[in-house]
């Protein structure tokens, strides 16, 4: 059960580095926000099977963490460079 | 090897990594980001220096040490980010250009 | 193994298709919309199905629930963020009809 | 066999340090830094620093990100026109840079290589054994706190925290001093979207009952002041972009009462130790808990404001700088 788990993981985190194509690929801000946003959903899910693995149930904090905060990047994004074009009118 | 082993090498390959970009990077943004990326190199060693004895805590000093450390480190990153844009503004200089 | 064991591997392995779905999508998919719509659904659904197996696993109702308000946040987040930046890009490159730019 | 996982991690973070510095375009750099924070987090709880994890996952998610994306927003718009006019890139590392000299960075190239050797040596090396947890431990049931990390952080070692919070106030008065001007305005504009401000209205009382619970929770498991602080430095963050920016509503003594609130209260703690008797932050164990308590959750509000008033001053200093006067 815990190779299991284990192998859940590591597949997670290789889903992880396939992803980082599109941070280097881009071709717009966004798509590389977006990116950011498949980060924290696969790092949300790693820690809750780390959570289960380790029977160590403080790991979920730190998922709401995660969670909690995954808005304010797109808010900082779509607000701050919102007034860009704003300003360039 | 050891899991704690494995960190505190990596802890020294983003030191490492971090001063090279230090050195070399352009930009300043960039600058600044090797300057986190040493810094996290510290962090990690000292934790993974707190984490080599199979008790059942950690050593909880270096753990508290690397809290107040990130949080230092954050608000010199913003100092340094504020400095960098205000060079920016003054001059529109991206990097500094000793070798004009 | 027991049948618990049992459910919470099929969970789990259903999760991690989804995952692979949503990356594949993110990777593979042509413009910006359709990437969202990929990551923003097949990554959540995925999610779901990891916690619902770890909740199995854990077996005790506080963290059970905890797991659940995790999924809930984050389905309350990526849906909206899908939409901000959706929002975000059909605004900042309305004149390029579909061209993309930095 | 869970060492896989450690070594894929070490890989991918060392990765992400190596491209994020390499990168030919300052975006790619900058969110490539955003998932080595990430990974960097997923490391902590590797080596079981819970608390050091939820700090980072805070910080690398958050604060940086919004700072980081702030600055991006400056700097790439000249990015864009250069890629028009010339298609050289100015962001490159200097190794594409052909006028250069090759000496000097055979030298540094050596000089790298050689100084990683030593580190890696160096931390191959260290001896085992040592270190403070039997020493932590035994001390922990006079400290007023059931958790070791927030022992140490605010008992044992409360002079590197008091001191700790006021180098960031230093660094907020450094970003004063380099802005040099007015710094809290009224919004420009407001939100016009409807669902952004549902948003916005909903995470803020989220973010401030789970940066609560994390700052309650620190007595008996990960979590405390730091922590705390920057979720409620998000709520700052999140107002300041929604179109109420808090520090410019709230009067000019409130804001300094915020600021100086955690640095203020630790100072009055020691005196009134002194006088009593004890050492500077020596806490009599009767009331530890107490008073570690209210010093945490003052702690706390002060680093949140100042995290919001660095990211305010910074997202305000494009403006154009006609203005001289300052206030604080």
């Amino acid at each position: 059960m815990n190779a299991f788990f284990i192998i859940v993981i590591i597949f997670l985190l290789f889903n992880i580095a396939l992803g980082l194509y599109r941070v280097w690929r881009g071709p717009t801000v966004a798509d590389r926000l977006l990116t950011t946003q498949l980060f924290g959903t696969t790092g949300i899910a790693i820690l809750i099977v780390l959570a289960g693995y380790l029977k160590e149930l403080t790991l979920l904090n730190v998922a709401v963490t995660f969670n909690v905060l995954a808005v304010l990047l797109v808010i900082c994004l779509v607000q701050v460079w919102k007034k860009k074009k704003g300003e360039a009118q | 090897m050891e899991t704690y082993q494995i960190y505190s090498l990596t802890s020294a390959v983003l030191f490492v990594i971090g001063i090279g970009g230090v050195f070399m990077a352009r930009h300043f943004i960039k600058k600044i980001i090797a300057t986190i990326i040493m810094g996290g190199g510290v962090f990690l060693s000292l934790v993974s220096f707190a984490a080599r004895d199979a008790l059942a805590f950690a050593d909880p000093v270096p753990h508290a040490l690397v809290i107040t450390g990130i949080v230092v480190a954050v608000a010199s990153a913003a100092f340094a980010l504020a400095l960098a844009r205000r060079i920016y503004q003054l001059t529109g200089e991206e990097s500094f250009t000793i070798d004009k | 193994m027991t049948i618990t064991e049992l459910i919470t591997v099929i969970l789990l392995v259903v999760g991690c298709f989804f995952f692979l779905a949503g990356t594949l999508g993110v990777l593979r998919f042509p413009d910006l919309f359709s990437r969202l719509h990929a990551l923003t659904k097949a990554d959540n659904l995925g999610l779901g199905f990891i916690a619902a197996g770890i909740a199995l696993h854990i077996a005790s109702p506080w963290s059970a629930l905890k797991i659940f308000f995790i999924w809930l946040f984050t389905l309350l987040a990526s849906s909206t963020s899908c939409y901000l930046i959706a929002k975000f890009q059909r605004e900042q490159h309305k004149p390029q009809n579909g061209k993309e730019q930095e | 066999m869970s060492v896989l996982i450690d070594i894929i991690l070490a890989i991918l973070a060392i990765y992400l340090a190596l491209q994020s510095l390499l990168a030919p375009r300052l975006s790619q750099s900058v969110f490539l830094f955003f998932a080595f924070g990430l990974a960097l987090a997923l490391a902590w709880i590797r080596l079981g620093a819970v608390d050091v994890a939820i700090t980072e996952a805070a910080i690398a998610a958050g604060f940086l990100g919004a700072l980081f994306l702030d600055a991006l927003r400056d700097f790439s718009v000249s990015d864009t026109e250069k890629q028009e006019n010339t298609k050289a890139d100015q962001s490159l590392v200097s190794a594409k840079n052909t006028n250069s000299p090759w000496l000097p960075r055979l030298a540094l190239g050596l000089g790298l290589g050689l100084f990683l050797l030593i580190s890696l040596e160096a931390v191959w090396e260290i001896p085992s054994g040592g270190g403070l947890t039997e020493l932590a431990e035994a001390m922990l049931p006079a400290s007023g706190v059931e958790h070791p990390v927030t022992a140490v952080l605010l008992n044992y070692r409360a002079y590197d925290t008091w001191l700790e919070i006021g180098v960031i106030l230093m660094g907020l008065l450094a970003i004063f001093a380099v802005g040099g001007r007015e710094l809290y305005r009224k919004p420009v504009m407001a939100v016009q979207d409807p669902l952004l401000r549902q948003v916005i209205l909903f995470f803020t009382p989220v973010l401030f009952l789970f940066g609560a619970f994390l700052l309650y929770v620190g007595k008996t498991g990960p979590g405390g002041a730091f922590q705390a602080a920057v979720l409620w430095g998000a709520i700052g963050i999140l107002l300041h972009l929604g179109g109420w920016p808090v520090f410019a509503v709230i009067p000019r003594w409130l804001r300094q009462l915020l600021l100086t609130a955690g640095l203020g209260f630790f100072l009055l703690l020691g005196f009134l130790f002194i006088a009593g008797g004890n050492a500077l932050f020596e806490y009599p164990p009767a009331y530890a808990g107490f008073l570690i308590l209210i010093v945490e959750t003052l702690a706390a509000i002060s680093i949140a404001a100042a995290l919001t008033a660095i990211f305010a001053n910074l997202n305000q200093m494009k403006e154009t700088p006609n203005e001289t006067e300052t206030t604080t």
